[in-house]
């Protein structure tokens, strides 16, 4: 066996854009993904510029129009949905299971050129002129009415869909079949349980979006009525179509962020996760009660009274695993050896965002209260709290635990602290205040409001260029340990699980020997050495 | 948040003062300019601000006005030179239409006639009447249909 | 002959097959869902316009669609039948099953030609040249939106599997299915669900409305 | 070439196939008083159910493969349900020109 790990076996460009390596095409994401975090966070920074003053002083309308979609679809679709499954998961999964690759490698490197593909496309239809129709593009308006290029934009989405798709499969048929000997269910570590009802959701509800996309263009395209209700179609039909992905895709955001956190608090209180079937069932439940609730978006778009009474009721029911994890992570936390490394923060943070995400979901599934505050900054401080606080938050979470084994390299421990620190603090600043806007009545997608609203605007904005700032933190010093961090051992936080117990980074094949499971995760007792998955 | 549904709302204001009116489904480029506010005024201040009213009167006798202004009355009324359907107890009723299908005489229907008149033909009459669409304004369109619906118990005089 | 061995991944020829049928399944759970949003489009119209739907199902080349219908079975019957030689070793006869089910693919694909271009001259095609009136004519002109969106949708589908089982044909008379018949199942798999799929769409386009006026 | 037989169980349902889209054809020509769309979707789930059977071989899979062959209708009967739901309960399905349908749009009818 030759001693060169997956980098430095081949250093060929060409090597990478044609590898099958689960762990390279990590590394190709994750360069995509940061790429369109930063674009969808420009678009983000100009709108709360633009929010500063009530009188839409610095955009036109159109302008400002395009901005928020041009967030929306990028953040949404090219950033949260890809961003843990396709770069952490692809790098881990395998690793986690003791396997050799994905089940379908090739197949892999095809979803990371769908994937490159919808997001060219997409900034394509930005480029060219952009998109006015908001992340949702809702019917009539996008079909007949959007001055933008839709169609463009609709297709990108469609293609990243298909990478979707095939990410899904991968990791379920992965984990179905390449176990390593030893490891059964109740031995998986729960970030993989959450990847897993992450990518049924995936496989089962993307289809439905990628066919209603399609609808809407040839709709846009050919101008016939699918949708159209002065032509007999039902625009509330695309709404049903559209949130019956789309409310499930806020869960295929979340439930890999729940399985990064459930990681980092075992590691670092150095406690078993407390009920750990429950947190790992708690998963399949959101996964599935989640397609469930799809109509709480719908509660003032005209559906049925009826409907929405089942709608609501449903969507208090998912409140439920959610809560069962928070309070089991809690649970963890209590009498553990906590430490408060980077990761660790990150994790403490999203527990306490996502709380406040969730309990004012909460709100929004009260009929009563919904109608009131729909298509306020009260909905739009609850969800970015969810992604944001919840999603983001763990995505760095899991982007510092990992680093040493994705690089071989150690971050700057204070400044990665630092980074987690202000990060918190600018995102309260900026997303608190939206909740009062909110209640206040302040609608969303307006840039003209009336003065009032100006005082808790400015506070948000003066947020958003702290938080800014702690989003551009980690560039520097996790691209400074790339060439002059310290060189990281195999496993420098003595977790238990299998991607620690190979090298860092690891070989091509990820282990020289076959692994052989013998204990559940999580073996971790405060007073002697964690007992390693394989030992 | 259907197009060409309407929605009827009351409000009870419990505080005088200005109440802003949002849209609150995103609908096109000046969405952010679309809005309206509701002036909550003691009684005697409404009285006030009424007398100050140029065009005194409600919004069916405004309709009304207009309804001869636009020379509608020239057609639909009484002894016009043009046979048009009649508009006294329309309002709320079923109308025959000339593709054999029915509708109900609502806002909608009532709207849709006068911006789009070929569309929805009565039946035994002929597609005559013109469109109005870039002949009356919003709000002069709420005060023809107020004056239709003020209609709606009398009797047909032909 | 080459050496049926596993990819690097698996351990065993028996674990890569059972691997790759799964993956199939899977996907075509998600297949299932992707004609699902039409279906359900279909199915909210349909119970909102019952006798346009009806009117507009009378309209459809029935004749055209039941010969489709069995000439896609038929095509089904062949590949399962292919399984079953390829089992037995028999990669002339394999390939020669494959390639008759891909030959009557292509026939169908040229059926559902005829049928368009019927379609045409009849001005019933929506967006392009849709000339049908009447107090029923919007729900008749949405019938044939979805009636080309799903027939396209599946024929696209078609076209894939005709390229596929024709691949599977070539691989067959190689002889490469001797000993591992994993990419033979797959194939299989997916061109049973084309068929499936159009059991439904069957009945959803050429049935409505044949017992009425 | 070596003439391989094709098994019984294939066979068979290819026949049952056949007969099958006779028998749906011939019944859609037979007013059955609002039923000819049930049986017509009904015999569609046979026929489906007999190439899912026999020519995709599920009746010699096991819990897993079964779970994810069901997956995918089961997930589109939770759309269909939910949507059945709304349209049906909602007072202006289908929207806007009643004048597209003779008939009201009665709730429960196909």
């Amino acid at each position: 066996m030759s001693d060169k790990n997956y980098i430095t076996v081949d250093y060929h460009l060409r090597s990478w854009f044609t590898t099958h390596d689960h762990k390279r095409i990590a590394i190709l994401y994750f360069a995509g993904i940061t790429l369109f975090f930063f674009i969808g966070g420009a678009a983000a920074t100009m709108m709360r510029f633009e929010l500063v003053h009530p009188n839409g002083y610095f955009v036109t309308s159109d302008v400002y129009n395009r901005l928020f979609t041009m967030h929306g679809v990028i953040m949404v679709w090219f950033f949260l949905i890809p961003s843990i499954p396709t770069t952490l998961g692809n790098f881990v999964v395998p690793l986690m299971i003791g396997a050799r690759d994905l089940a379908f490698p090739r197949l892999n490197l095809t979803s990371w050129y769908l994937f490159m593909i919808g997001g060219a496309l997409t900034l394509y239809a930005v480029f060219i002129g952009g998109i006015d129709t908001g992340w949702t593009f809702y019917t009539p308006f996008s079909t007949l009415y959007s001055n933008g290029y839709v169609v463009i934009a609709v297709a990108g989405v469609f293609v990243a869909g298909f990478s979707s798709i095939l990410t899904g499969l991968n990791f379920i048929v992965t984990i179905h079949r390449l176990r390593a000997p030893g490891l059964t269910w109740y031995r998986l570590p729960l970030f993989l349980w959450s990847l897993y009802a992450t990518s049924v959701i995936l496989v089962l509800a993307t289809p439905v979006l990628a066919m209603t996309l399609f609808l809407l263009a040839i709709e846009r395209i050919f101008g016939v009525g699918i949708f159209d209700p002065s032509l007999g179609g039902d625009p509330l039909l695309y709404q049903h179509l559209f949130w019956f992905y789309s409310h499930p895709a806020v869960y295929i955001m979340i439930l890999p962020g729940m399985g990064v956190v459930s990681e980092l608090i075992a590691v670092f209180s150095r406690k078993a996760v407390f009920g750990y079937k429950f947190v790992a069932w708690s998963s399949m439940a959101i996964g599935f009660v989640g397609f469930l609730v799809w109509g709480h978006h719908m509660f003032v778009s005209g559906q049925s009274v009826f409907a929405s009474l089942v709608f609501s009721f449903m969507s208090f029911i998912v409140a439920v695993p959610s809560a069962i994890k928070v309070f089991n992570w809690t649970a963890t936390l209590h009498k553990g050896w906590v430490s408060f490394d980077a990761p660790m923060l990150y994790a403490l943070a999203f527990i306490g965002l996502f709380t406040i995400g969730g309990l004012t979901g909460l709100f929004l599934a009260c009929l009563a209260y919904d109608v009131y505050v729909t298509d306020t900054y009260f909905v739009v401080a609850h969800f970015h709290y969810i992604m944001v606080g919840g999603m983001v938050t763990a995505y760095f979470g899991g982007l510092h635990y990992w680093w040493p084994k994705i690089t071989g390299r150690l971050y700057h421990e204070i400044w990665a602290r630092a980074a987690a620190i202000l990060i918190f603090c600018g995102f309260n600043l900026t997303f608190f205040p939206q909740f009062i806007l909110g209640a206040l009545g302040m609608p969303r997608r307006y840039h003209v409001y009336p003065p009032e609203f100006q005082v808790w605007n400015v506070f948000s904005s003066a947020g958003a260029s702290i938080l800014a700032l702690g989003y551009l933190l980690p560039i520097f010093y996790l691209g400074w340990s790339l060439f002059f961090g310290r060189k990281a051992p195999n496993n420098p936080w003595q977790a238990t699980g299998l991607e620690w117990q190979t090298t860092s980074p690891p070989p091509p094949h990820n282990f020289e020997e076959p692994v052989v499971v013998t204990r559940a995760p999580y073996d971790y007792t405060l007073d002697a050495e964690a007992q390693p998955q394989n030992a | 948040m259907v197009p060409g549904r309407y929605q009827e709302l009351t409000i009870e204001a419990l505080r005088v003062g200005t109440y802003h009116l949002f849209c609150a489904e995103f609908c096109g480029t000046d969405h952010a300019r679309m809005g309206g506010q509701i002036i909550a005024l003691e009684s005697r201040d409404y009285a006030d601000w009424l007398a100050r009213q140029p065009n005194a009167g409600d919004l069916a006798s405004q309709g009304a006005a207009l309804f001869r202004a636009l020379g509608c009355s020239g057609c639909h009324g009484i002894g016009g030179s043009v046979r048009a359907p009649p508009l006294e107890g329309l309002y709320g009723k079923p109308v025959p239409l000339s593709d054999g299908s029915t509708v109900t005489a609502d806002d909608r229907y009532l709207r849709d006639s006068i911006l789009q008149p070929d569309r929805q033909i009565v039946a035994g009459y002929e597609p005559k009447m013109p469109s109005f669409a870039d002949r009356v304004s919003e709000d002069e369109l709420f005060a023809l249909i107020a004056y239709i619906k003020s209609l709606a118990n009398r009797e047909s005089l032909r | 002959m080459p050496d049926a061995r596993p990819a690097m991944q698996f351990s065993d020829l028996q674990q890569q097959e059972a691997t790759a049928r799964l993956g199939m399944w899977v996907f075509l759970a998600t297949e299932v869902l992707f004609f699902g949003g039409l279906a359900t489009a279909y199915l909210a119209y349909r119970t909102g316009y019952g006798d346009a739907f009806a009117a507009a199902g009378r309209r459809t080349e029935i004749v055209i669609g039941t010969a489709n219908t069995a000439i896609l079975l038929t095509s089904s019957f062949l590949v399962a039948w292919a399984l079953v030689a390829a089992r037995a070793r028999s990669r002339d006869f394999t390939a020669l099953l494959l390639a008759l089910a891909a030959v009557l693919g292509l026939i169908f694909i040229a059926l559902k030609g005829v049928e368009y271009s019927k379609e045409f001259e009849e001005h019933l095609v929506p967006g392009i040249n849709f000339a049908v009136t009447g107090p029923l004519a919007g729900g008749i002109e949405l019938f044939f939106v979805l009636y080309f969106v799903a027939t396209g949708v599946h024929a696209i589908h078609l076209a894939i599997g005709i390229v596929v089982l024709g691949v599977m044909a070539r691989r067959a008379k190689a002889g490469e299915f001797a000993d591992y018949q994993g990419p033979l199942t797959v194939a299989g798999l997916y061109w049973h669900f084309v068929d499936m799929i159009w059991i439904f769409l069957f009945a959803f386009i050429y049935l409505p409305g044949r017992s009425g006026p | 070439m070596t003439f391989v037989a094709p098994t019984r169980a294939v066979l068979v349902a290819f026949a049952a196939l056949i007969v099958l889209l006779a028998v749906t054809t011939a019944l859609a020509y037979v007013p059955l008083h609002g039923f000819n769309a049930l049986t017509a979707f009904t015999i569609a789930t046979l026929k489906a159910l007999v190439v899912a059977v026999v020519f995709m071989e599920l009746r010699e899979a096991r819990g897993l493969m079964l779970a994810v062959a069901a997956a995918g209708f089961f997930w589109l009967s939770i759309l269909l349900w939910f949507v059945w739901n709304d349209i049906t309960t909602r007072t202006d399905f289908p929207p806007n020109n009643k004048a597209l349908s003779t008939s009201p749009p009665a709730a429960g009818r196909w």
